[in-house]
C-alpha cells in the first residue's frame, strides 16, 4: 500500500483537492480537501484500505475572507504603488490613483473539520478537510464507518458546534451536559 | 442483699468478653496496619504513642464523636439494628470459645455447633444493613456476602464433620484435650485418621477467610469495586461496629482454627499447656490472615465460587469419605 | 483430572511464593524519611516559588525592571513595578508581587531574566491556613532576609 | 415468685404456640405477597414446633421424638422455603409482581 | 427501593461509576446499564476534568503553552512536552542539538518506566492487591530522584525548550541511571513472582476483556493497547522521530487481546525502555544542549503541521495551525487514551463488574489527557 | 459548696475536649478522591517514602460517609463541581477540608480571562481549612499541611518545624 | 420466694425477655409495612423461639433453630425480597377493608380455642424416660428408629434444591 494509490482512489470519489506534502515538514503525507458530500465516500475508501481513525477536529476561519480581501487589496494597492514608482522613477506623471473597485459583501468565512487517519503498517497520514459555511455547519457523521469517530465528532461539536448529521448521540461530551456554548469559535466569549 | 456468685460469675465474664472482643478489634486494626506498613517497608503508625499504640484509642475517641448520619432515604430502624446484629453474635460465640484449660465461660457439648449457629446470624446483620441503607453498592456486596457464604459454609462444614466424625464429640474443651501432648496429637498432623488432614486445615482456612470476608475474598467490601461495599452509607459508630464485628469474626476464626486443628492452648512439645500457648497461635493465623490480605490481589465472584464448588467442595469430600472409610477399617 | 491437580499445585506454590516475598520484605529496614525529624536532601534544581537575588556588592536586588518575566508568565502570576529616581541608572524596584497560587512552576521567568535576579526557592514544604500568604511580595521577603 | 417458674411450665408454652399460630393465620389472610404469606407459614410451622417441643419435654416419654420431629419440620421449611421463592422469583419474571392479586392470569 | 422499582420492566438497573470513585482513576464516570452484575450497556462520561488546554493554546504564546503540555498526561509529562516542541520545531524549522536530543529520550524514556510502574501498581490496586503498589512506588520515587536533579520537578514536567532541552544532565545522574537501571532489573523477576506468576491474578485477566485487533483499528487505538492485540503499531518505529532510529529496540507485541496482553506489553515495555536509557547514555554525545539560533519569540510561517510521539499511552500528535503569529491559531490535541477509551462502551458489554473494572485499569487510564 | 464544686467540673470537660481533639487530630482519615495531577503526589505521599501512615492518617476511605478530611487534590472543573460539592456534604461532622496544589486553591495555572470551565478555588464551594500551594506539591508539603490541620484541631504543634534555607 | 438476683431469677427474666421477643417477632412479622422488615420480625421471632427451645432443654434444637432459620431462611426470604422488592408499596392499599378485622377475628378466635384448650386439659406427664434426650440420644434415634424419615427427608430437600435450581433457571432463558 503506498500513498500514491491512495491518493488515486481518492481522487476517483471527487475529492476536490489532493495534495502531496513533504512529510518531515508538515507531519502528515496527504491533503485532500472534499465537499461535505464526498466525506463519507472518501472515509469508506480508508476504511477499506485498513486505516485507523486518529483524530477529528474542527478550524474556525472567522475572518479569513477579511484577511483574504484585506491582502488582496494590499496586493493590489502595492501592484499601484510599484506601478506608481516605476512611473515616477521612470519620469513619467504618475497615473491618476484608481478608485478602489466597490467590492460586493464579504464571502461568508468557513468552519473546517479535519479528520486524520493513519495507518498500522506503513507511515501514510492522510488528513481530511471538509468545509463548511458558519451559518449552516453540517457534515455527515462517520460514526457508522468508525465507531470510534462518535467520540471524536461529539468533541468537535462541543468545541464548535459543527453538527455530524446522523450522529446516534450527538450530546456535549467533554462540556457539561446542559452546555450550549462553543468555546473554541473564534467569536466566542463566556 | 444478696448476689449469687454465678451471676457475679457471669457478669464477669460478660464484661470480660466484650472487652476482650473490643480490645481485640482495636489492637487487630494496630497490627494490621503496622504488618501492612512493615511489608510495604514503611514505619506505620507511629506518633501516637510509644510504637504507635494509642493509635486505636484516638481512632474508637473519633468514631465515637463522629456524626452519625442516618442518610435519607435509609430504612432507620433496620440500619441502626445492623451493626448490632454484626457485633453481638460475635460475642456470643467468644463464650463458648475455651481460651485455657480452665478459661472458658460457658462448657457447651455441642459448642461447634453453637459458634456455627451463631456465625450464621452474622450475615443477616450484613443483608439488613446493607437492604437498609438503599444503596446499590451496598445490596450489590450484600448479594455477593451471601452467596459467598452459602459457597463456603459448605466445604467448611465438610471439612468439620469430618473432624466431629475423628474426635466424636462436638465440645471444644473435649477436642482440645484429645489433642493434648505434643504436637504430633494436634489434628493438623492426625494423618492416621485421614492423611489430607494439613489439607483439610487448609480448607478450613481458606473457608474462614472466605467466611470473614478477609483479602483475597473481600467481595463484600471490595474498595476498587463497590466504593465500601455493604458499609458505604455508615458512618462514626455505626461503620466502627461493624469493623469491630469483623475483626471479632476474625478471631474466632482464627481460634476455631486454632482448637480444632492446632491443639488449643497444648504446647507444642508437651512442655506448659497454657492461655498462653492459644493466644500464640491464634495470633500467628490472624498474623497469616492479615499478611495474606496485603499480599494478593482480590479474586472476582466467580472466581471465588469456582474454587469453592469445583476444588474446595469436591476435595473435602473427598476427604469425608477417606475419613470414614478409614475409621471403619482401623 | 491431571491438568485439574497440576493448577491446584502450582496454583497454591503460586501463592506461597508470593507470601514469600512479602514476608521478605517484612523483615527489611523500611525506607521511610520521616519526614518532620528527618528531611530528604534537596537537589539544587529543585523549583520552588521565585525569589529575588541579592546582588552580593550592593546587596540590593539585581532587578532591573525589565518586566519580561510578566511578560513571559503564562499564568500572569508575576507583578512587577518600577519607578525612576534620580541618580540612578534605569528604573528601581518598587513592587515585585508573585501570585504563588497561579504559578505553574514552569521556570519560563527565570529563564527570560537577563540579569539572573530571580532564582528559584527552596521552600518545599509550604502549607498554611491562609490562602493569601501565599501572595509574596518578594521584595518585602528579601528585605527581611537581609 | 411465681412468674419466675413460668418457664417449668407446659400450658406457658401451648399458649405462645397458640399465640404464634393465630399470628401466623392473621397474617395468612392478612397479606397480600407471596413472600408475606410465605413469612407467616413461617410462624405457624413454628407454633406446632413449639408444641411439640414443649409436649417432648413435658409429656413424652422418650424425649427425642419432639426433638426429630422439630428438626423434621425445619428441614421441610427450609425445602419448603427455597422451592417458594424459587417459584416466587419464576412468578416475579413472568408478572413483575409477587402480588397475589396480580396473578390471576392461569392460562399464562 | 427506587433503584429497583425504576427499572423493573427490563431487570436492569443503572449504577453510576463515579465521578468519583476508587477505580476510576480520577474524575471519571462510567455510566453501567446492569442486569445483576452483568454489564448491559456502558456509557463513559467524560469531562470532569476538562481543562481547557485547546482553548488555552489559541491564548498563549507558543513558549507560554509549555508548561500545559507536562499536565495533561501528568504520568508520562516528558512525553507531551516532545510531542509539543518537535512540531513547532517543526513548524519554524529549529534545528536541534544532537545531545539535546540525546537528553530527551533519556529522560523521556525514564517518565515512561516511572508511568509504566504506576500503571502497575495502580492497577494491581484495581485488582485488590496494595503492597505492589508501594513497592513500585519505591522504584518510582528513584526515578523521581533523577528527573527532579535534572529538571526541578517531580511530576509535572517542563523541560524541554524549543531548540533543546533547559539543563544539562552531569555525571552524578548518569551514574544515578545507571544504577537505577541495575535496581529495575533486579527487581523485575520480584515483581514477576509475586505479581504476574500469581494464579489469583492470571485467572483475574487472562481471557478477560478481549479486544480484537479489528477493534483497535476502528476506534484508533494506539499504545499498549493495540500492542495487546497483535497490531505492532509504536510511533517510535513507524515514524522514528528524535534519535530512536539509532536505537535499538524492540517492540513488545502480545496477540491474545485480553487484559493480560496488555499487562505484559507494558511489562516487557519497561526493560525495552530501559535498553533505550542504556544505549543513550553510553552514545551519549558532547556538545550544547541548547541550539544557538532559536528566535525569542518565535512565529512559524502559515500552515498546518502535525506532530505524533509515543507516550506511555500511545500516539499523542499535535496538530498546529500557525497564522504567522506569536500565537497558535489552532492547536489541536490528541490523546491516545481518549481513542482507547472511547472502545470501552463496546468492549465490556456482557461483562461482570470487576471484569469490566479490570478491562478499564488495563486500558491505563489518565483522566485529565482525556479531557483535556 | 456550689462553686467550689463547679470549678473543677468546668475544667474537666476542657480536658475531655482536649481528649476529643487530641483525638479527632490524629485519626484523620482522608477520602480516596483524587481528581488530577496532584492526586499522584497524594499516592506519593500515603507510599514507603513518605508515609502517612506515621501521623494515622493513612487510613483512605472511598466513602464520604468514613472520612474526616478532604484532600481536594485537582482541578474542579464546573462540571465536578457538584459533585464535589455532594461528597463535601456528604460527610460527616466534624470535617476538614484541604486544598493541595494550587488548582484547588486559586484555580491555578488554568485561570485566564474567558476561561469557561473551571473553578476558582475549592474556598469557591465551601470552607478550606489549609491550603498547600505548589504544583503539585511536594508530599513534604501534604504531610505539612497534615500537621497544619492537626496543628488547627489541637491548638498546638506536637512536631518540630523544619525550616527551609 | 426467689430473688432477682439468682441464677434462677435472672433465667426466669430472661425467659420473658424471650417469650416477648417472640410475640413481637410474630406481630413485627405480620404487620409490619415493607417486606423486609417483615423479615427482620421474623427473624426475631425466630430467635425467641431459640431461646424457648433452649428452655425446654434442647439447645441443640435451639441452635439448630438459629442456624436454619435464622441463617438460612430468613437470608433466602431477604433475597428474594431484593429481587422482587418493588411491589412493596402497594401493600398499604388494602383489598378489602373487612378482611383485616375478619382475619383478627377468626385468629383470635383460634387462639383462644386453642389456648383454652390447653389450660383447661389437665396434661399428664410420662410415667418413665426412655432416656434424657440428650444429643447423643437424638442422633441414635434418628439412624435407629427414625432412619427411613431421615432418608427421605434428604431426599426431599434434594429434590428441593434441584426443583428451586430448575426454576430459577427457567426464568433466565426467556
Amino acid at each position: 500500500m503506498n500513498c500514491a494509490a491512495i491518493k488515486q482512489k481518492l481522487s476517483a470519489v471527487g475529492a476536490e483537492a489532493i495534495s502531496e506534502t513533504e512529510y518531515d515538514r508538515k507531519g502528515f503525507a496527504l491533503d485532500v480537501q472534499v465537499a461535505p458530500e464526498q466525506l463519507v465516500a472518501a472515509v469508506s475508501v480508508l476504511d477499506a484500505e485498513g486505516f485507523f481513525i486518529e483524530a477529528v477536529t474542527g478550524v474556525d476561519w472567522l475572518g479569513e475572507q477579511a484577511a483574504l480581501r484585506k491582502e488582496a487589496e494590499a496586493k493590489v494597492a502595492a501592484e499601484a504603488k510599484a506601478k506608481a514608482d516605476a512611473a515616477t522613477a521612470a519620469g513619467e506623471e504618475p497615473p491618476p490613483a484608481e478608485p478602489v473597485a466597490e467590492q460586493g459583501e464579504l464571502p461568508e468565512d468557513a468552519l473546517e473539520a479535519v479528520y486524520d487517519f493513519n495507518h498500522y503498517e506503513s507511515l501514510c497520514r492522510v488528513t481530511i478537510r471538509t468545509r463548511m459555511p458558519r451559518s449552516k455547519p453540517e457534515v455527515p457523521t462517520i460514526s457508522q464507518i468508525y465507531p470510534g469517530a462518535n467520540w471524536h465528532e461529539r468533541e468537535t461539536h462541543d468545541f464548535f458546534g459543527i453538527k455530524f448529521v446522523g450522529h446516534p448521540y450527538l450530546v456535549p461530551l467533554l462540556l457539561p451536559e446542559d452546555a450550549d456554548f462553543h468555546p473554541l469559535l473564534k467569536d466566542f466569549r463566556p | 442483699m444478696y448476689v449469687d456468685p454465678e451471676i457475679i460469675r457471669l457478669l464477669a465474664f460478660l464484661v470480660g468478653v466484650i472487652a476482650f472482643a473490643a480490645l481485640n478489634a482495636a489492637y487487630l486494626v494496630w497490627l494490621e496496619r503496622k504488618e501492612a506498613a512493615h511489608i510495604q517497608r514503611r514505619i506505620g503508625p507511629k506518633e501516637v504513642g510509644p510504637f504507635g499504640l494509642f493509635q486505636p484509642l484516638v481512632d474508637g475517641i473519633k468514631l465515637m464523636t463522629k456524626q452519625l448520619i442516618v442518610p435519607a432515604g435509609v430504612d432507620p430502624v433496620l440500619f441502626k439494628i445492623a451493626p448490632i446484629l454484626v457485633m453481638v453474635p460475635a460475642i456470643m460465640s467468644f463464650v463458648t470459645i475455651p481460651f485455657g484449660e480452665t478459661l472458658v465461660a460457658r462448657n457447651l457439648d455441642i459448642g461447634l455447633l453453637a459458634i456455627f449457629a451463631f456465625a450464621s446470624v452474622n450475615v443477616l446483620g450484613l443483608l439488613l444493613g446493607a437492604w437498609g441503607s438503599r444503596n446499590k453498592y451496598a445490596v450489590i456486596s450484600a448479594a455477593r456476602v451471601v452467596s459467598q457464604n452459602v459457597a463456603y459454609e459448605i466445604p467448611m462444614l465438610v471439612t468439620v464433620v469430618t473432624l466431629v466424625m475423628i474426635t466424636g464429640t462436638m465440645n471444644l474443651h473435649t477436642i482440645v484435650l484429645q489433642q493434648q501432648g505434643g504436637f504430633w496429637h494436634w489434628n493438623i498432623f492426625n494423618l492416621s485418621a485421614s492423611p489430607l488432614m494439613p489439607v483439610a486445615f487448609l480448607i478450613f482456612f481458606v473457608c474462614m477467610l472466605a467466611e470473614t470476608n478477609r483479602a483475597p475474598f473481600d467481595m463484600a467490601e471490595a474498595e476498587s469495586e463497590l466504593v465500601a461495599g455493604a458499609f458505604t452509607e455508615y458512618s462514626g459508630m455505626g461503620f466502627g461496629v461493624f469493623f469491630m464485628g469483623e475483626y471479632a469474626n476474625i478471631v474466632i476464626g482464627a481460634s476455631m482454627a486454632t482448637i480444632l486443628f492446632l491443639g488449643g492452648w497444648d504446647c507444642p512439645l508437651g512442655l506448659f499447656p497454657g492461655v498462653l500457648w492459644f493466644l500464640i497461635k491464634m495470633y500467628f493465623l490472624i498474623f497469616t490472615v492479615i499478611w495474606i490480605r496485603w499480599t494478593f490481589p482480590r479474586t472476582t465472584f466467580y472466581g471465588l465460587l469456582n474454587l469453592s464448588w469445583k476444588i474446595l467442595i469436591p476435595i473435602s469430600f473427598f476427604n469425608l469419605i477417606l475419613t470414614s472409610a478409614m475409621l471403619k477399617v482401623f | 483430572m491431571i491438568d485439574y491437580l497440576r493448577e491446584i499445585i502450582s496454583g497454591t506454590w503460586s501463592l506461597f511464593v508470593g507470601l514469600g516475598i512479602t514476608i521478605r520484605y517484612f523483615f527489611q529496614p523500611v525506607v521511610t524519611v520521616q519526614y518532620p525529624y528527618q528531611t530528604l536532601p534537596m537537589t539544587p534544581r529543585f523549583r520552588g516559588h521565585i525569589e529575588l537575588v541579592k546582588d552580593e556588592e550592593t546587596g540590593e536586588t539585581k532587578c532591573i525592571v525589565c518586566g519580561m518575566c510578566q511578560k513571559a508568565c503564562p499564568s500572569n502570576c508575576i507583578t512587577v513595578n518600577g519607578e525612576k529616581r534620580e541618580g540612578v541608572k534605569g528604573k528601581v524596584l518598587t513592587e515585585y508581587t508573585l501570585d504563588f497560587t497561579k504559578c505553574s512552576l514552569c521556570g519560563l521567568c527565570v529563564e527570560s531574566c537577563t540579569p539572573k535576579a530571580i532564582t528559584f526557592s527552596k521552600d518545599y514544604n509550604l502549607a498554611g491556613v491562609k490562602k493569601e500568604a501565599y501572595i509574596f511580595d518578594l521584595k518585602k521577603r528579601l528585605e527581611a532576609k537581609n | 415468685m411465681y412468674i419466675l417458674v413460668l418457664s417449668n411450665n407446659l400450658q406457658t408454652y401451648l399458649v405462645i404456640g397458640a399465640l404464634l399460630f393465630g399470628i401466623g393465620i392473621y397474617g395468612m389472610v392478612q397479606r397480600q405477597t407471596f413472600i408475606g404469606m410465605l413469612i407467616s407459614a413461617e410462624l405457624i410451622l413454628s407454633g406446632a414446633s413449639l408444641n411439640f417441643m414443649a409436649f417432648n419435654r413435658f409429656l413424652a416419654p422418650d424425649p427425642t421424638v419432639g426433638q426429630v420431629f422439630t428438626l423434621f419440620i425445619m428441614a421441610i421449611a427450609a425445602a419448603e422455603a427455597a422451592i417458594a421463592l424459587s417459584i416466587i422469583i419464576a412468578v416475579y419474571r413472568n408478572y413483575k409482581s409477587i402480588d397475589t392479586e396480580d396473578v390471576v392470569d392461569l392460562q399464562g | 427501593m427506587s433503584a429497583f422499582a425504576e427499572s423493573e420492566a427490563n431487570e436492569t438497573f443503572v449504577l453510576n461509576l463515579g465521578p468519583q470513585h476508587p477505580a476510576t482513576h480520577g474524575v471519571l464516570r462510567v455510566k453501567l446499564t446492569m442486569d445483576g452484575e452483568y454489564i448491559v450497556e456502558a456509557e463513559p462520561v467524560l469531562g470532569y476534568i476538562h481543562r481547557m488546554h485547546e482553548k488555552m493554546g489559541e491564548n498563549r504564546t507558543w513558549a507560554q503553552f509549555l508548561p500545559n503540555t507536562g499536565r495533561m498526561d501528568y504520568l508520562h509529562a516528558l512525553a507531551f512536552n516532545h510531542g509539543y516542541v518537535s512540531v513547532v520545531e517543526r513548524a519554524a524549522g529549529i534545528e536541534v542539538p544532537e545531545r539535546a536530543e540525546y537528553l530527551r529520550v533519556i529522560t523521556s524514556e525514564l517518565n515512561r518506566v516511572s508511568s509504566h510502574l504506576l500503571w502497575f501498581g495502580a492497577f494491581i490496586l484495581d485488582l485488590g492487591g496494595f503492597s505492589p503498589l508501594l513497592y513500585a512506588f519505591d522504584d518510582r520515587e528513584h526515578i523521581l530522584d533523577l528527573l527532579e536533579s535534572v529538571t526541578g520537578s517531580r511530576l509535572t514536567y517542563c523541560y524541554f525548550r524549543f531548540g533543546g532541552v533547559y539543563n544539562d544532565i552531569d555525571d552524578n545522574f548518569v551514574a544515578g541511571a545507571r544504577a537505577f537501571i541495575k535496581r529495575l532489573r533486579d527487581r523485575m523477576p520480584m515483581y514477576h513472582n509475586l505479581v504476574t506468576k500469581n494464579i489469583i491474578l492470571m485467572k483475574r485477566l487472562q481471557e478477560v476483556g478481549p479486544i480484537s485487533a479489528e477493534m483497535c483499528r476502528k476506534y484508533g487505538a494506539t499504545g499498549p493497547v493495540c500492542r495487546g492485540s497483535g497490531i505492532n503499531f509504536d510511533v517510535r518505529k513507524h515514524e522514528p522521530y528524535s534519535i530512536y532510529p539509532e536505537m535499538d529496540f524492540e517492540v513488545p507485541v502480545y496477540e491474545q487481546g485480553d487484559s493480560m496482553a496488555r499487562y505484559m506489553v507494558r511489562m516487557d515495555e519497561i526493560e525495552q525502555s530501559l535498553r533505550i536509557v542504556e544505549q543513550a547514555l553510553d552514545k551519549l554525545p558532547e556538545g550544547p544542549v541548547m541550539a544557538e539560533k532559536v528566535p525569542k519569540i518565535i512565529k512559524p510561517p502559515k500552515g498546518d503541521y502535525y506532530h505524533a510521539v509515543e507516550t506511555a499511552r500511545g500516539s499523542f500528535g499535535v496538530r498546529v495551525v500557525s497564522d504567522g503569529s506569536n500565537t497558535p491559531y489552532r492547536l489541536k490535541l490528541r490523546s491516545p487514551t481518549f481513542s482507547n477509551l472511547s472502545l470501552y462502551g463496546e468492549a465490556c458489554r456482557g461483562m461482570l463488574l470487576p471484569d469490566a473494572l479490570a478491562l478499564m485499569g488495563s486500558l491505563d487510564l489518565v483522566i485529565p489527557e482525556i479531557d483535556r | 459548696m456550689g462553686t467550689q464544686n463547679l470549678q473543677p467540673a468546668i475544667v474537666q470537660f476542657a480536658q475531655l475536649d482536649k481528649l476529643l481533639a487530641l483525638g479527632r487530630a490524629n485519626s484523620l482519615w482522608p477520602m480516596t478522591f483524587g481528581l488530577a495531577c496532584c492526586a499522584i503526589e497524594m499516592m506519593a505521599t500515603g507510599a514507603s517514602r513518605f508515609d502517612l501512615a506515621r501521623f494515622g492518617a493513612e487510613v483512605f476511605r472511598p466513602s464520604p460517609r468514613q472520612c474526616d478530611v478532604m484532600i481536594v487534590a485537582g482541578t474542579i472543573s464546573k462540571k465536578m463541581a457538584a459533585a464535589v460539592e455532594t461528597l463535601y456534604d456528604q460527610m460527616p461532622e466534624p470535617k476538614w477540608v484541604i486544598a493541595m496544589g494550587n488548582c484547588a486553591i486559586s484555580g491555578g495555572p488554568f485561570v485566564f480571562d474567558g476561561q469557561y470551565g473551571i473553578v476558582e478555588g475549592a474556598d469557591k464551594l465551601f470552607p478550606v481549612d489549609v491550603f498547600i500551594p505548589g504544583c503539585p506539591p511536594r508530599p513534604e508539603a501534604l504531610i505539612e499541611g497534615i500537621l497544619e490541620l492537626e496543628e488547627k484541631v489541637t491548638g498546638s504543634r506536637r512536631w518540630p518545624r523544619v525550616e527551609v534555607g | 420466694m426467689v430473688s432477682l438476683l439468682t441464677v434462677e431469677g435472672l433465667s426466669g427474666l430472661l425467659f420473658f425477655g424471650f417469650i416477648g421477643i417472640t410475640l413481637a417477632g410474630a406481630i413485627i412479622a405480620t404487620s409490619a409495612r415493607s417486606l423486609i422488615r417483615s423479615v427482620a420480625g421474623l427473624a426475631l421471632c425466630f430467635l425467641g423461639v431459640a431461646g424457648l427451645y433452649y428452655y425446654l432443654n434442647s439447645p441443640f434444637v435451639a441452635l439448630m433453630q438459629i442456624l436454619i432459620y435464622v441463617g438460612a431462611v430468613c437470608v433466602t426470604i431477604i433475597f428474594a425480597v431484593m429481587l422482587a422488592e418493588s411491589s412493596e408499596l402497594k401493600q398499604i392499599t388494602s383489598r378489602n377493608g373487612l378482611v383485616g378485622p375478619l382475619a383478627f377475628l377468626a385468629s383470635g378466635i383460634l387462639v383462644f380455642a386453642l389456648a383454652g384448650l390447653a389450660l383447661k386439659t389437665e396434661w399428664r406427664p410420662a410415667l418413665c424416660m426412655v432416656n434424657r434426650g440428650t444429643v447423643e440420644n437424638l442422633g441414635q434415634s434418628l439412624l435407629t428408629t427414625y432412619s427411613m424419615s431421615f432418608e427421605l427427608i434428604s431426599v426431599v430437600l434434594l429434590v428441593a434444591v434441584v426443583g428451586s435450581l430448575v426454576l430459577a433457571r427457567a426464568g433466565r432463558d426467556k
